[in-house]
Parts: C-alpha cells; structure tokens; sequence
C-alpha cells in the first residue's frame, strides 16, 4: 500500500529533512510514525499526500508512483488520503459542518449523502452537536476533533495523522485510538505521526522511529 | 408550508433516483453551476464597499467607451443634419421694435429665394438666453433687454451655390433694419474635420478602456484570491481539482463584468435621456432635422455581454496564472 | 568600510546613552516614525498590482480635479482674450489668385479703420488644413487645392461700436472678391455664459471628486486591514496600543494620497504641455494675447498636500472604525 | 498575583465556559490548570489576558480589578503577561526573529536592547540558529517554541502558557518545564494549561482542575 525507497528529501537552505528513508506498510497496517522535534516525521507524511515531493528516491501509494505522477493527477490520489494535519487547517470562515463536508464536496457528491456522511464523522469524534459552530467558537480539542473528522469522512484508504492527539485529554485520545483501529479493521492503512508516549505505550503498534530524518529503529 | 416544501425535495430526489442516466448527470452539473454562480454572488455582495469600488471603476470604464461610441455615431448623425441646414441668423439693430421685425420677416418672406424665416423677438431671445445660459433669475435684475431681435432665415434647398447664398446675404445685410448677417459654414467644415480625428483617437482610447475592464477585474480576483489563499490551500489538500478551484473566480469575474455592463448601460442611456431634451430644443432652435439616437437593443446587449466576457477574461488571466504560484502542487 | 559604519553605530549609541533627556526621547521617536513611514512605502511597493490599481483610480479622480480647475482659470483667461480679439474673416472666391488676394489685403491695410489685415493664401490654408484636420499625406491625394484664400481683417482698437463694425463688414462684403465676410462675435458672448455654467457644475464635481479620494483610500485600506488582520490581532494581544497599530495605516493613507497627488500633477502638466504647442499655434492664427496657465508652484503644493491629506483621512476614518470591530478589546 | 472571585463566563448560545470559579495564585506561584477538552482551561486564561471579559465576579490581575479597567489600559496590562497560545497565533510573513521582537517592538524599545533579548530567549527555547527563517520553514514544534520564545522575551510577571508541550517530544517538554520552573524562582507567576499527564506526573505542581467549566479539585 506504502512503499518508501531510499528517499530523499531536502529544503533549500535547510539541509535534508529525511535521509535514505525505506519501508513498507501493507494494506490494513498500522504503525506509529516517532522522533524529537524536527525529526522529519510531517515530511515523511507531506510526501505521501504530495504537498512535497521528494528529492530522491521511488515513492508508491497504493500502486502508484509518485514520481511519475502529473499535477492534474494529484486531486485524485489525495481523495484516497484521510490527512490530519499538526496545525488543523480549518476554515475560519465556514462552519464545522461545511468544513467536514469540503472532501466530499469536492467529489461532487449529492447533498443528501453529504449531509448523511458528515453527521456520521462527526459523531465519531463527539462533535455531532456543534455542525452549525464556527471553529472560533470552539476549544483547541474540538478545533483537533473537527480535522480528524475530515480526514475520515471520505471513507480513505490510508489514514495520515499528524499528531491527531496533541490537544486532547487522555480519554479522548484513547477514543480516537479505538476510531483509527477500526478503520485498521476494515483494511485502511494508518500511520500515526506523535510524541505522546503515553499512548504509544497503552495501544501497542509498531514503530518507525526517525532520528534527524533517518529511520534508526523498527520494531514492534 | 414546510411539508410543501419536504415534498419538493423529496420530489426532486425521486426524480434524480429514477434518471441516474447521462441526463441526469448534466442536469446535476447545470444544479451544481447555477448554485456556484449564485453563490459567488453572494460572495461578492458580502463585501459590498470592494465590490462597488471595483464595479463603479470598471463601469466607469466601460461607460467612458460606451459614451465615445455614442458621441461618434451621433456626431456624424449631427454633422450630416448640420450640414442641409444653411441658415442665415440676421441680429437686428438694437432700436428695432418687435413689430418692425415682424413686419421684416414678412418682407423677407415674400423673397422667392427664402424658404423660411422665423422670428425670435427680443423676448425670446432673453429667455432662450436665460434657459441655456443657466443665470436664470439673477438676470431679471437687469435693466431692460440688451439683447437685440432675431430673424432666422433659411434658404431654399435650391439655391446650393455659395455665391448665390453671398448675394442673399449682402442684400439681407444691407437692410438698414439688419446689424450683423451671420451665415455659419467654415465651421461646420472645422466640426467635421475635428470629429474625423476625435472619432479615430475615441476608437483607440475604447481599446485601451477595454484593456483597463480586463486589468481592474484581474485585480481585482487577484486580491480576492489572496484572501481566500487558505481555502485555495485547503481544498487543494482535500483533493479538489483546478477547475473545482478556478469556477468561482470565473463566475466572480463574470458578476463584476455584468454589473458593470449594466450599470454602465444605465449610465449612459440616462445620461442619453438627459442631454435628449435640452439639445431637441436646440435642434428645433436650429431647425435641424437631428434625432439623438440612442442604444438599440442589439448594441445594449453586445455592451452587456462584452463586459462580462472582459470580466471573465480578466479572472481567467489571473487565476490561470496565479493558481500556479499556489504551494502544494 | 566595514568599521567605518561600526563606528557611526557606536557613535549613534553613545550618542544616546549621554543624553537620555527629553531631546534624545523626541529624536527617538521620530527616528521610529520615519522608519515607520518608509517601512509603509516598501510594504506599498510589496504589492505593486493593487497599489498601482487603487493609485491609478485615484490619480484618475484627482487629475480631473485639477484639470478642471485648470481649465476653468484658462477659460476665464480665454474669453477675456478673445472679447479683445473682434476680428473678421475674408473668405475669398474660388477663382481669385494669391496676387490679387496679396492687392486686395493691401488696399484694405489703406482703410483707416482697419489695424492689419493678414493673408492666408490657398497654400497656407491647405496646409494648416492638413496641420489641424490630422488627415496629413492623405490630402494630397486631392486634386488642385479645394480651399480658398482668406483675409484676417483686425479692425483697430478704436472701433468699438457694433455698428461701425457692421459697417466695415458690410462694405468688405461687397467687394467682388469676397466670398463670404465673417465675424464671430456670438458666439464669444455664448461661450462666455456656457463657461458659467461649466465652471459652477465643476466646482461641484471637484468636491465629489475629492470624497471619491477619501473613499478610495479608505476603501484600499479597509482590504489591508482585513488582509493583515492576524497582524493586528497579535499585536493587540502581545500589548500593542492602538496608536501603534493604527500609525502604519495611516502612513499607507498619506502614502496613497501623496503618490497619487504627485502623478496627478504629472498627467497634468503633460496634458498643459501636450495642448500648449497647438494652442499657441491657434492663439497666433487668431492673433489672440491668449497664454495657457501652467499650475504655480503653490498651486502644486496644494494639490499635492491636499491629495495626501485626503489619503491621510480615508485610512483614519476606516481605521478607527474598523479597529473597533476587531476582537479581543 | 491572580485572584479569581467567583467568576462566570457565558458564551452567547453556548451556555456557561466557566461557573463560579475562585482561586488566588501568589507571586512566584506555579500552577497546572488540567480538565477534558472543552472544560474551559483556554477560557480561563483569556479572562486574565481580557481577551475575553468575565459575565459575572470580579478578577484582580497584580492588584489591579479587570472590571473597571478602560480599554486603553489593556495593552499595557498584557505587557506584564506572557501568553503561549493553543494555536501558536505567529505571524507567518515575518521571520522567527520578528515574531519574538514583536512584544518588545510594540514598548518602543531600541533596537540593540531588541536583538539581545530576542537572542536569549530563542537560545532558552533552543532555536537561535533560526532566526532568520519564517514559521512555515519550521516543524510544528519548532513554532511552538517561538512561541514560548516570544512570551517569555518581555520578563512578564505572570506567565500563562495554554497547552504549551502538546507538540513537543518529552525531552523537549521537560526543558521548557525547566524554563518556566527558572521563572518561577525567580518570582514569575505561572498558569499551565494542560493535559499532558506524564509531565504532570514528572513536574510536581499544585493543580486546578476544571470539569464543564467548574473547579472540582484543588489539591498538591
Ligand atoms: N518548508 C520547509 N522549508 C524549509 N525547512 C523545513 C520546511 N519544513 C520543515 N523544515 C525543516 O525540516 C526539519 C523537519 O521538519 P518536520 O516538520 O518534518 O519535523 P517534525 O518531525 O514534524 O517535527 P515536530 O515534531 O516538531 O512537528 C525541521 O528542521 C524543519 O525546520
Ligand atoms: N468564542 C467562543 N464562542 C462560543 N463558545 C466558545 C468560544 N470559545 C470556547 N467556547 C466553548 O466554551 C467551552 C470551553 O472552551 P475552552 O476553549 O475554554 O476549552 P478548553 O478547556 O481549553 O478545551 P481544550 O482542551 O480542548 O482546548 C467549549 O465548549 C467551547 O465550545
Ligand atoms: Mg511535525
Ligand atoms: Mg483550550
């Protein structure tokens, strides 16, 4: 599902962000993406969706070669992506709702089934009462809640979450845990980018570990 | 009234289900397009004070060309009008009585060489001078009427030679009655030359109007865009493809060429309608057969329509090139 | 060079430590609003599409403004030149030549009434024709010269009763060479109350012109403000006062006005200049003491100075108004 | 430092953030403010920073009552506080260095005196070779840290940091904890939002802990 060859990635005046970076994940794996702070691991991630691309190296998501991919291309592969972001991305200026709905919208998707799919995600995430809110109106967990809701709406293949969990009481954490491993259930490949060891201890995946942009440690 | 309402929609959705055809699916992408345009509307009528600056400049615009247009075509119409009406104004001698001129005009009348000769009477002459000269009360002040009577005398369409208007006209000015006979003709030439230059440069300011609707509404789309620089990001992010992205700046581009069309129309034919009475009583003065034409519908409509291709254009150049600049992809 | 400049820092800095008075508390501050000031210009030229576009609309309204009043203070001067400039026009018959026109000038120049008289001979006339008409090479493909010679007859000083003007004309008229014996004086008198008129609705116009100014501004700085509302939202929250926040608006505001006043001045001035080498040529044909008024040098102050300070009270009017709205405070 | 009498806020049609809340801080006090998402922890600190205004009780912030504060004495009471926001609140088209400046820029300090705090507090937050690099060149926590940096460069009396190692690695959270516990040595007043349970656990503080808005515990 996710194969990373010997890749490369470096940011003009930046030095390289990842180094000689490979692994696989199959289809319905979940793993733990770790590392200090600037380690790489929301580059790692950035590359999977194309928002960066890699300096060197062969990149395949779900078949597909990302070097080899046309722009007009893109829109297409990132509908198979559930992305959480670290900084949310939130719509300031639409509701939670319409910012839920954006994935699918883009589809082209009935207003109905629309509506349908956004009640779901959000009840998933606690957030069901709060759809007419705008994310202003709400706490930083919330705001959290809003984006991971996003990124599951559209029903994705691989789930990219950049610490999905930074702002959210344990309890809750652990409840977006059991939301990621059900969607690990019914075959969609996770791969969590976080620092918080707490979890990583309580639910039990395996790790890719980066250190300055390499990968020193794989074990379960 | 609310379960009139469920039962549309539910009405609508029946329909849908039953067509899922190809009819169905363009009859979706129209829905989707009417609903993105009027959306962008509202867009655009959130921010009203942007929106009417840009509006009111690119109608400016569009009005200035519309105007040249006008001004050209109905000068051409006005120097063809001027052109049949050789008239010959006599200004009589201050100490001549209305009835003297009356009695004048009838004389001249009996001329076989003149057509028609109408008088303006002192009188008149003060309140036409009143009427355009805009000072109105403040010249019921003066002291008597400085302004001497009028004989308007127009020639028969017969006599087309110049030195047979000369003659009629040294012989008018020999009347002991008449001060100055005054027969205006270089002038007219002079007009046509001018509006024969002024007509080419109109064509080239128009040009670059037109230039100016493109420029004003890019600008404009290209701030909007900026603002709207997250959204652009986070639908990139979502997977929304370019054209998904770019529609609602077209259609933005389109609503600010449109309103200005309009608005420039309405400028200009009220406008028209302003200057319509004061010069059709400056026609009638000059007995000219000038008929101030204005906007027909096929032009309305090409005024319009060309607006809003302008305003399209000008989002299209924009967001073509600016989308490009946009990180990621 | 390198230690040059330390030097001048260290100076600057012990500079400051020695006088820690009022003095070096004021210099401060102003050093801050200069840095301030030019800090706003680069952020102006950091966006040259929307800057040039709310400068350009707004030079637009300013120069016509100026204009305005330019071509009402020239107007004034033109009338007045042209009521001293009673002169008649000697259209002459096709057939007469240069010679008997060149004999016929000079028995008039033999008159007594009569100041000077001019020939315009066929030749000259064609060519001024060309000059003025714009149609240039194109007339030379005409066939013989269409145009007649004309006298310029200048009556003298003296001779400022109607009637004795009428009577010079008239016995101008007769003679056998003259086509057509023209003098306008109608409409000077036309003109002069036309001007009346003109310069009252531009008055009007001008103070319209100068709220479109303030509008302007107010509105390009309405969208900065929204575009840089983070800013201002961080800086209210780490203690930024409002005099700190509204300060650069207000320079962009004097900005504004004050590079749109200064191109105004330019459209202007070229305008003057672009009209004045015609002007002249025309003022000479009619022997007019007519001289275009070039903007003073105070009149150019004042125009810059109030173009920056309408600039200057758009952004405060739309800055203190909006700051209200923003959150937190 | 910081007395909280009985304070209510109400959100227009979002009901009670905070109910009845009292508590009275020290100088040189620490604090963890902990509580699920949505309790009203973030809420809590705007009020003494009066980016929101309490609906009912009285606040006194350094002896000074924020209800019958005039608008233009708010900046200059926000120049005594150092507020590390949730969502970080950097500007993105000025450089690291520019962000830190700002709370320093707005007293009209000079320049020179500028340049040498910036650097000493990017230097405590571990970032001093960024200065001249904008926030979306760096890793999330790498933007967090500016904007410790930035609340910290001002010498504030009291200190307010709203989930201020939700992205930080371990390693990184416990300098930053060193950081604030050097402030408070040194007589600074500090409010931690929080819900990073590991660190409460390593750092031992008193905490206030707030559930739907009230205050139900108070204890070592
Ligand atoms: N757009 C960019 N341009 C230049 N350098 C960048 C850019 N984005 C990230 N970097 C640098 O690359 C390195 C890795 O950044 P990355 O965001 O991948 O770290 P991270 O592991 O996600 O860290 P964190 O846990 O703090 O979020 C950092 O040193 C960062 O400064
Ligand atoms: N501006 C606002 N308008 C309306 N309601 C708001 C606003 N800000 C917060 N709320 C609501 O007030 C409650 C408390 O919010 P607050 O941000 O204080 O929570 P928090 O404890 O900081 O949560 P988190 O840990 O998720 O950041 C939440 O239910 C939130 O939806
Ligand atoms: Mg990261
Ligand atoms: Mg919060």
């Amino acid at each position: 599902m996710l194969t990373f060859d010997r890749v490369f990635k470096r940011y003009p005046d930046a030095g390289d962000a990842l180094s000689d970076v490979s692994f696989h994940l199959d289809k319905g794996e979940m793993r733990y993406l770790t590392g200090h702070s600037g380690a790489g691991k929301s580059t790692l991630l950035k590359l999977i969706a194309m928002i960066e691309r890699s300096s060197r190296g062969q990149l395949l998501v779900d078949g597909q070669n990302l070097g080899q991919m046309r722009d007009r291309q893109i829109p297409f592969l990132r509908r198979k992506l559930g992305l959480i972001f670290q900084d949310y991305k939130l719509l300031f200026d639409r509701t939670v709702f319409d910012n839920v709905a954006l994935p699918l919208l883009v589809t082209g998707m009935g207003q109905y089934e629309i509506a349908r799919r956004v009640r779901a995600a959000l009840d998933k995430v606690g957030l069901l009462g709060k759809e007419n809110k705008y994310p202003l109106a709400l706490s930083g967990g919330e705001q959290q809640r809003i984006g991971i809701a996003r990124a599951v709406v559209n029903k994705p293949a691989i789930i990219l979450a950049d610490e999905p969990t930074g702002n959210l009481d344990p309890e809750l954490s652990a409840e977006i845990m059991h939301l990621f491993e059900q969607f690990k259930q019914v075959g969609v490949t996770v791969l969590i980018a976080t620092h918080d060891i707490e979890l990583i201890s309580r639910f039990d995946h395996k790790i890719l570990q980066l250190e300055h942009g390499r990968l020193i440690n794989q074990h379960a | 009234m609310k379960s009139v309402k469920q039962n549309k929609d539910l009405g609508a959705n029946t329909h849908k289900s039953v067509r899922r055809g190809n009819e169905g699916r363009i009859s979706k992408l129209l829905q989707r397009h009417k609903v993105s345009l009027m959306a962008s509307l509202w867009r655009l009528l959130a921010t009203p004070y942007t929106t009417a600056m840009a509006v009111m400049v690119m109608a400016i615009a569009i009005t200035l060309a519309g105007s040249f247009y006008v001004l050209v075509s109905n000068s051409e119409q006005l120097v063809n009008s001027l052109q049949t009406g050789k008239q010959i104004s006599l200004f009589l001698e201050g100490g001549i009585s209305d009835q003297q001129a009356s009695k004048l005009a009838q004389e001249l009348r009996a001329n076989e060489l003149i057509e028609q000769v109408t008088l303006i009477t002192k009188q008149q002459a003060l309140a036409e001078f009143k009427q355009y000269s805009g000072f109105g009360v403040a010249l019921n002040a003066l002291e008597g009427n400085p302004l001497p009577a009028v004989l308007q005398v127009y020639p028969k369409e017969t006599l087309t030679e110049a030195y047979q208007l000369k003659q009629l006209m040294a012989q008018m000015q020999n009347e002991k009655a008449v001060d100055i006979a005054q027969m205006d003709m270089a002038w007219v030439t002079r007009l046509q030359s001018i509006i024969q230059i002024v007509s080419r440069v109109v064509l080239l300011l128009s040009s670059l109007l037109a230039l100016a609707v493109v420029f004003i509404t890019g600008n404009t789309i290209r701030s909007e865009l900026q603002e709207r620089h997250d959204e652009v990001v986070v639908t990139k992010l979502v997977g929304g493809t370019n054209t998904f992205i770019c529609l609602p700046f077209l259609y933005a581009g389109f609503w600010y060429g449109f309103i200005s069309g309009v608005l420039a129309w309405l400028i200009i034919s009220l406008m028209l309608l302003m200057i319509d009475g004061p010069l059709g009583q400056l026609s009638l003065l000059y007995q000219s057969q000038f008929q101030l034409h204005f906007l027909t519908i096929g032009e309305s409509a090409l005024l319009i329509f060309s607006a809003s291709a302008l305003g399209i254009i000008g989002a299209f150049a924009v967001v073509s090139q600016q989308l490009r600049l946009v990180k990621p992809e």
